[in-house]
């Protein structure tokens, strides 16, 4: 009934002839309200499709988890929960700046649909600012998906369990004393320190791109042929420094559970387990399918992941076409469009948040 | 010969029949085609790309039964030959029959027959085909990588212990899903909202039920198959141990993905195909087509049902109990709305002017074909003979039926019908026919033989075999050869055609659908105005015209009685 | 709520595009119960009621996910047509999860027996066995075979352990690249 | 089984021979019903079609002068008895085939059981004595149980005469059962051991298609237990190279390792013995009774170079008495 009535449209059919000459209507719609209609169906069928793409996910974690439920008691204790929530509240937060830029959008306010879809731009990049912490802490405790997995119950033994397990007991000394010595070789440069440093050149080559950015941006900015090129610049700059945010607090965060100057204690127990394994009272003992769990976190987080990229492409294309005033009130489908994608990606983060961090 | 219409003139007696302009020949050069937004355009590449799938799938299927001749090693090593099978089953399905008739006809007619100037998005139509070609760039790249051995279904664990170029066809496959979902997400916006006037959901003819129908199936099920073959290639590369059982994976788990979508994927062959046959045998007839409704909601009954069945395809493989007995129960349901179809198409001819057209005749073959593909699909319904038949060459015969014997047959009948439409040229209806009977006896003479062996103890998936099936394998190759070398000569009359074909009127079966309204070939946006729609299968609103060698609307024939454009909406 | 899509359907003037425009204050009302919301299902987490668990952050996080999809995403507004197509996206989905759940329980008994079994052979010297050539693997897992069975003749998996104890550094550093030597084949 | 009456069951038994290898088993008779039945519901239906097909073709061809004849476009009742009368018969096939599938898929409490592994590309039946052979051996008109494992791929173990089939898969046990039957004596008296063939039906790679084997049907349970005995005796029976080459021809070595230099996957046997080895990381050893002996157990210890690293374990599957016959076979190959 509703397409019907909005291609209703052929008593009008003489006037049509003329109207093409409007470049924001596609040749084959005859109005604005049917290619918006239009579109909207297209991108809601597209959601369709991301439901049921992550639906094999969730049907993969629904399976393992209901049939090995103590692994993922187990090993969902290795996830921080606080930088999680955080997280989550961020992706909340850009939801409500793309909501309210479509708002704009459809209001034709184009500064604030900027101001909105900057904001927006950030909060993913400082989600993925903490999603890469999260990811560089755990590889440094090989909690990794599949053959890279090691259990963290013997942590520093695990270097040397090939050594150790079909040896006699003469020769399993010998290689516990080789491993001390290997310990104490490491042992200024602790796990606690790798995971910073591995951080530290990420974000020197976010400085980097800090600086390029926000030169050619600086540059760029007043010269209104090349409106294009700084914007793009501009959305590299604020997706960097967004990123760069992101990857600090969390460090900062991860900092204010230890002293200043960490402790010896502190660094074995960052070397050998991670933090929040380490407070633990009672261990649970380790199940054999641990690593399953680390395989559904990094799958699922990384296709996620994916998606939040590729929605930061969408909405920086967005800001681009905003720049060049090509939103009017009749005409913000597009806007729409990427803010439903981006809050399906939402969507789906408030599953995953529970369902991974949240096990007890 | 006729006259020709200038289209310039709209007081003209009769309908525009030939064009100056159309959409083949509006503009020129590569950069036309390649970047074309055109429907018609990319679905023309589309039918090329198809076809030449065919012939590389077709020659892989000829090697393997030259291969089964002897039960013994004749040419081909035992890798080659699992290589061979493989290709042949994922290039078939994949390549060719799931874009067959929705991505290429599909793309041609559905505008058309919509009134609409294109498809909702014609951007992403040309971003689908290109999908399309980068997978069967990987599939070509996984046969140059040292091939693959798997099985089209690529069953863990094999396919993860397996050396052969597994990931690179999954990578082809996950390409070629997503250009699925393209065209039928546009399919699904286009026929809501760029209905013209007067089409109802029930004045659309059913072809267009049939293909929003297989768009639902492509939208919701290849999905999963996407992220089915993502996480294989993740298992394989990372080995993450979701589906490897040295890992504590589950293999079954593997299966259920795989097959929610993949038998779904059976339905995205086989309705369109069936959309095609209700437009050919009620034109070809020249009868209403009988049960409009009936016909229009067994294509979404199948679709929807098409979802809840996977589940049979694995009666033996150690799912539990329980469900497969629900997935028998549920798989039933599928085969009502088929019996449905056929029963309504029947009485569709009762009381017609049957024309033996080249359509026509691959369109009772269809009939003949579908009806033993779908009545031996009772037989692995079943439970207790399907545990006997399951992965023996019954099975390989129920699925050519159905698959090959019926969707190909199908897009057979789609090429023959539309070919007018598509090109402008007619074919010579004595070679098409020769070659569909070529067809037709072939098809049969290769793959009933196979129900034998089923039966009788051969697996499928055999290189050699035990001695006693040697008659039945050898009546099946010379059915291939018949088969191959029949739809090379289809291939061939229609390709003539193109060159040294008659023009074609605008309505030469005498349709009724909007499709037949405007000129052949069609010009560039279709209609000028969107035409006006009527029942689409009231054949006795065009009557045939010596003059023009076509039909045309009853309103022409007359003199004086206003005058009808091409576009087909009427000038007072 | 459809009235605002359809009102000026019929409008002379292409220009326009009518649809529902939510309210500021409606939106951030939003974020805010959004916000309230996390910190409830992670304050909940920490009490530990057992299988409710789940079904409490499940819960939660469905209201908050109505909550995105009906004022964020515009659905309360929007077309049936888009509500349909959203709504059969999670019936598939459900049922796609629940045949699978069904199917994997159901088996279930079979799968622990095979554990219990079979599994630690694989398991547990999995890190080793898998990559093909580690060969301490070999032989760590040759002695005890030899040394359970009594084996009559000859005694053969005992000469070769000097070689295999000088290796296992290397081979644990050299992990990631097995891997990658698995892959390229 | 109570659906039977609904089968013509005379027919059916007639016919069975063009359609089925003999029934070898009591499932097979019941499968063969419901097959039947339902090719009867089939056959009446596709004869009904292709035949009003014809008919129409024949009499509403187009001829000169004759228009179709416009008729109803629906007909509510004609419409919805073609939709509710199959409706019906799905219904009445899916209760025969689920009645007859619960029996083929509960195994009797009191069975005999015999274990089974399947690996590329060979069986292994493992009988309660500890004995292991490559063939299946069964007494007649007992209830035999498989207990199925599979060390690599899916496989699926087949045995048309007895229309039985469960996949094998990794990872977990599956189960399948039959009693075998004596076989119709139409063609002359039956003789014993009864031989059908056993085939994998699910696609495991290269040598799939050689993965058949065969089921030896003894006539009573005292024939088998003889047999048995006497396999299981076979280093009493025969000296270790006999022994060894029978190990060789049945647990599936001769697939891959030839007796005359040529190579199919692994290395021949043909000169092995006491020759150089080169490994695949450049270690070189001499192929002695140890390093055989290893190879056995644990394959991928040490890989000859150039050869894929692709024999399964025999670990569990053969004694050390066995292995040491192997080896006495490969030395006696010069």
């Amino acid at each position: 009934m509703n397409t019907a009535a909005t291609t209703t449209t052929d008593e009008h059919a003489d006037s049509h002839d003329h109207e093409h000459h409007d470049p924001r209507l596609a040749h084959h719609f005859d109005s604005h309200q049917q290619q918006f209609d239009t579109g909207k169906l297209g991108i809601w069928i597209f959601l369709v499709t991301e439901v049921l793409f992550f639906s094999g996910l969730f049907g993969f974690y629904a399976v393992y988890r209901s049939l090995h439920p103590e692994v993922f008691l187990y090993a969902s204790q290795f996830l921080d929960t606080t930088l999680g929530a955080a997280n989550t509240v961020v992706l909340l937060f850009s939801s409500l700046t793309m909501a309210w830029g479509v708002r704009c959008a459809q209001l034709g306010q184009s500064r604030g649909l900027l101001v909105c879809l900057v904001t927006t731009l950030a909060c993913a990049a400082i989600f993925l600012g903490v999603k890469s912490f999260e990811y560089t802490e755990k590889a440094h405790h090989h909690l990794l998906p599949g053959r890279a997995y090691q259990s963290p119950e013997h942590h520093d033994a695990a270097a040397h369990a090939t050594a150790a397990d079909g040896e006699t007991a003469a020769a399993a000394k010998e290689a516990e004393a080789a491993e001390a010595s290997v310990h104490g070789d490491h042992g200024d440069e602790s796990l606690f320190e790798k995971t910073k440093h591995t951080l530290s050149y990420m974000t020197t080559v976010l400085w980097g791109v800090i600086v390029l950015s926000g030169i050619a941006f600086g540059l760029l900015f007043k010269n209104p042929n090349k409106k294009t090129l700084a914007t793009i610049a501009g959305c590299v700059l604020v997706s960097a420094i967004g990123m760069q945010l992101g990857a600090f607090s969390s460090i900062g965060y991860h900092q204010l559970g230890h002293a200043e100057k960490p402790t010896d204690e502190e660094i074995e127990l960052a070397e050998t387990v991670p933090a929040e394994y380490a407070k633990q009272k009672e261990k649970i003992p380790e199940p054999m399918l641990a690593r399953t769990f680390f395989s559904v976190y990094f799958c699922m987080t990384g296709v996620h992941a994916i998606h939040i990229i590729g929605g930061m492409i969408a909405i920086s294309w967005l800001i681009v076409r905003t720049v060049h005033g090509a939103f009017t009130t009749y005409y913000f489908g597009a806007v729409d469009f990427v803010g439903l994608y981006w809050h399906l990606v939402d969507l789906i983060w408030i599953y995953l948040f529970p369902l991974l961090y949240l096990i007890n | 010969m006729a006259t020709v219409v200038d289209s310039s003139n709209p007081k003209s007696d009769f309908p525009i029949q030939y064009r100056e302009l159309n959409y083949l020949n509006c503009t020129k050069g590569w950069k036309s085609w390649f970047f074309t937004l055109d429907h018609k355009r990319i679905g023309i590449m589309y039918l090329i790309g198809v076809t030449v799938a065919f012939f590389l799938g077709g020659l892989f299927a000829v090697l393997l039964r030259t291969e089964l001749l002897s039960p013994e090693k004749m040419f081909l090593s035992a890798d080659g030959y699992n290589q061979m099978f493989t290709l042949h089953g994922a290039i078939m399905t994949f390549l060719v029959i799931i874009p067959g008739v929705p991505a290429a006809i599909g793309n041609i007619i559905l505008p058309v027959m919509l009134g609409a100037k294109d498809v909702a998005f014609p951007r992403m139509n040309l971003g689908s085909f290109y999908l399309w070609m980068a997978g069967a760039a990987f599939f070509l790249a996984a046969l140059a990588l040292g091939g693959l051995d798997t099985g089209w279904t690529f069953y863990t664990p094999y396919s993860v212990t397996t050396g052969t170029a597994v990931r690179t066809a999954l990578l082809g496959v996950f390409i070629l899903g997503f250009s699925s979902i393209f065209t039928g997400l546009n399919f699904i916006v286009t026929i809501h909202t760029m209905r013209p006037p007067g089409m109802t959901w029930f004045k659309m003819p059913l072809f267009l039920w049939a293909l929003y129908a297989t768009a639902l199936i492509q939208v919701l099920a290849t999905p999963v198959l996407g992220i089915t073959g993502l996480l294989l290639i993740v298992e394989k590369t990372f080995e993450i141990g979701i589906f490897d059982p040295r890992l504590g994976g589950d293999p079954v788990l593997f299966q259920h993905f795989f097959w929610f979508y993949s038998h779904p994927a059976v339905y995205v062959m086989i309705l369109p195909a069936m959309g095609v046959i209700s437009e050919v045998i009620a034109v070809h007839s020249r009868k209403h087509i009988f049960g409009y409704r009936f016909i229009a909601y067994s294509s979404i009954a199948i679709a929807v049902f098409g979802f809840l069945v996977w589940g049979h395809h694995m009666f033996v493989s150690g799912q539990s109990k329980v469900v497969a007995v629900v997935f028998s129960a549920i798989t039933f349901s599928v085969s009502i709305p088929s019996a449905i179809k056929v029963f309504n198409w029947l009485t569709t001819m009762y009381k017609g002017s049957i024309r033996f057209t080249t359509a026509m005749c691959y369109a009772l073959a269809f009939l003949f074909i579908f009806s033993i593909g779908g009545l031996t699909g009772l037989f692995l319904a079943t439970l207790a003979t399907d545990i006997h038949l399951h992965d023996t060459y019954f099975v390989v015969a129920h699925f050519h039926y159905v698959m090959m014997g019926s969707s190909l047959v199908g897009l057979f009948a789609a090429v023959h019908h539309w070919w007018p439409k598509m090109t402008g040229k007619m074919f010579n209806e004595f070679w098409g026919r020769i070659a569909c009977l070529g067809v037709f006896l072939g098809f049969n003479l290769t793959f009933f033989p196979q129900f034998l062996l089923g039966t009788r103890g051969m697996p499928r998936r055999y290189y050699t075999y035990l001695p006693e099936f040697q008659n039945l394998h050898v009546m099946s190759t010379c059915g291939a050869y018949l088969l191959g070398l029949s739809s090379a000569l289809m291939a061939a009359t229609l390709i003539y055609s193109v060159y040294r074909g008659k023009l074609a009127p605008a309505n030469p079966w005498g349709g009724a659908s909007l499709e037949w309204q405007c000129s052949s070939p069609p010009p560039h946006n279709n209609f000028d105005h969107p035409p006006l729609a009527g029942d689409p299968y009231v054949m006795e609103s065009v009557v045939y015209n010596e003059e023009i060698g076509g039909y045309v609307p009853v309103e022409c024939q007359g003199a004086n009685k206003g005058s009808v454009t091409a576009s087909g909406d009427n000038e007072a | 709520m459809s009235d605002h899509v359809e009102s000026d359907a019929h409008a002379e003037n292409t220009q326009s595009c009518h649809v529902h425009i939510v309210p500021v204050k409606v939106l951030v009302g939003v974020f805010l119960a959004l916000v309230v919301l996390t910190v409830i299902t992670v304050e909940a987490a920490k009490y530990d009621t057992g299988a409710l668990d789940v079904i409490v952050s499940m819960a939660i996080a469905t209201v908050k996910a109505s909550l995105v999809v009906f004022i964020f995403m515009h659905l309360w507004y929007d077309k049936p047509l888009n509500k349909l197509a959203f709504f059969f996206s999670i019936v598939f989905a459900a049922f796609f999860l629940c045949m699978i759940l069904l199917d994997s329980h159901a088996y279930d008994n079979y799968v622990k027996g095979f554990t219990e079994d079979k599994t630690p052979e694989f398991l547990v010297k999995e890190p080793e066995a898998a990559a093909p050539a580690a060969a301490p693997a070999a032989a760590t897992d040759a002695k005890p075979a030899a040394d359970t069975k009594a084996a009559p003749a000859e005694k053969p998996a005992d000469e070769k352990k000097p070689a295999a104890s000088e290796k296992p550094e290397t081979d644990k550093k050299t992990t990631p690249e097995t891997i990658d030597k698995t892959d390229s084949k | 089984m109570q659906m039977k009456l609904f089968i013509p069951e005379l027919l059916a038994n007639t016919v069975a021979g063009f359609w089925f290898p003999s029934q070898g088993s009591t499932v097979a008779e019941s499968v063969d019903s419901v097959y039947f039945f339902i090719l009867w519901v089939c056959t009446f239906f596709f004869v009904l079609i292709v035949g009003l097909m014809l008919l129409f073709m024949v009499k509403y061809r187009h001829r000169p002068g004759v228009e179709a004849e416009k008729t109803v476009t629906h007909n509510l009742t004609l419409e919805l008895s073609w939709s509710v009368i199959p409706t019906l018969l799905t219904i009445v096939m899916f209760w025969i085939g689920f009645t007859s599938y619960l029996d083929m898929r509960t195994p009797p409490a009191a069975s005999y059981q015999i274990d089974v592994v399947a690996k590329k590309w060979v069986w292994a039946f493992k009988y309660p004595n500890g004995w292991i052979e490559s063939e299946l051996h069964i007494p007649l008109d007992e209830n035999v149980t498989l207990t199925m494992a599979s060390d690599d791929v899916i496989h699926s173990l087949w045995i048309p005469a007895f229309r039985t089939k469960m996949d094998v898969v990794p990872g977990r046990y599956t189960q399948e059962w039959f009693k075998a039957i004596p076989p119709s004596d139409e063609d002359g008296p039956v003789k014993y051991p009864l031989e059908y063939p056993l085939m994998c039906s699910e696609y495991c790679g290269t040598k799939h298609s050689e993965m058949v084997t065969k089921v030896v049907v003894h006539e009573t349970r005292g024939d088998f237990d003889k047999w048995l005995q006497n396999a299981a005796d076979i280093h009493k029976n025969k000296t270790p190279i006999e022994a060894g080459e029978y190990f060789y021809k049945s647990r599936g070595c001769i697939l891959c390792h030839s007796l005359d230099g040529s190579i199919i996957k692994g290395p021949s046997f043909k000169g092995l013995f006491g020759s150089e080895r080169t490994f695949a990381d450049g270690t070189t050893g001499i192929a002695n009774e140890n390093y055989i002996r290893q190879s056995i157990l644990e394959p991928q210890a040490k890989v000859v170079a150039n050869f894929p690293p692709v024999m399964p374990t025999f670990k569990g599957q053969l004694t050390d008495q066995d292995i040491t016959a192997i080896i006495r076979f490969i030395e006696a190959q010069k």
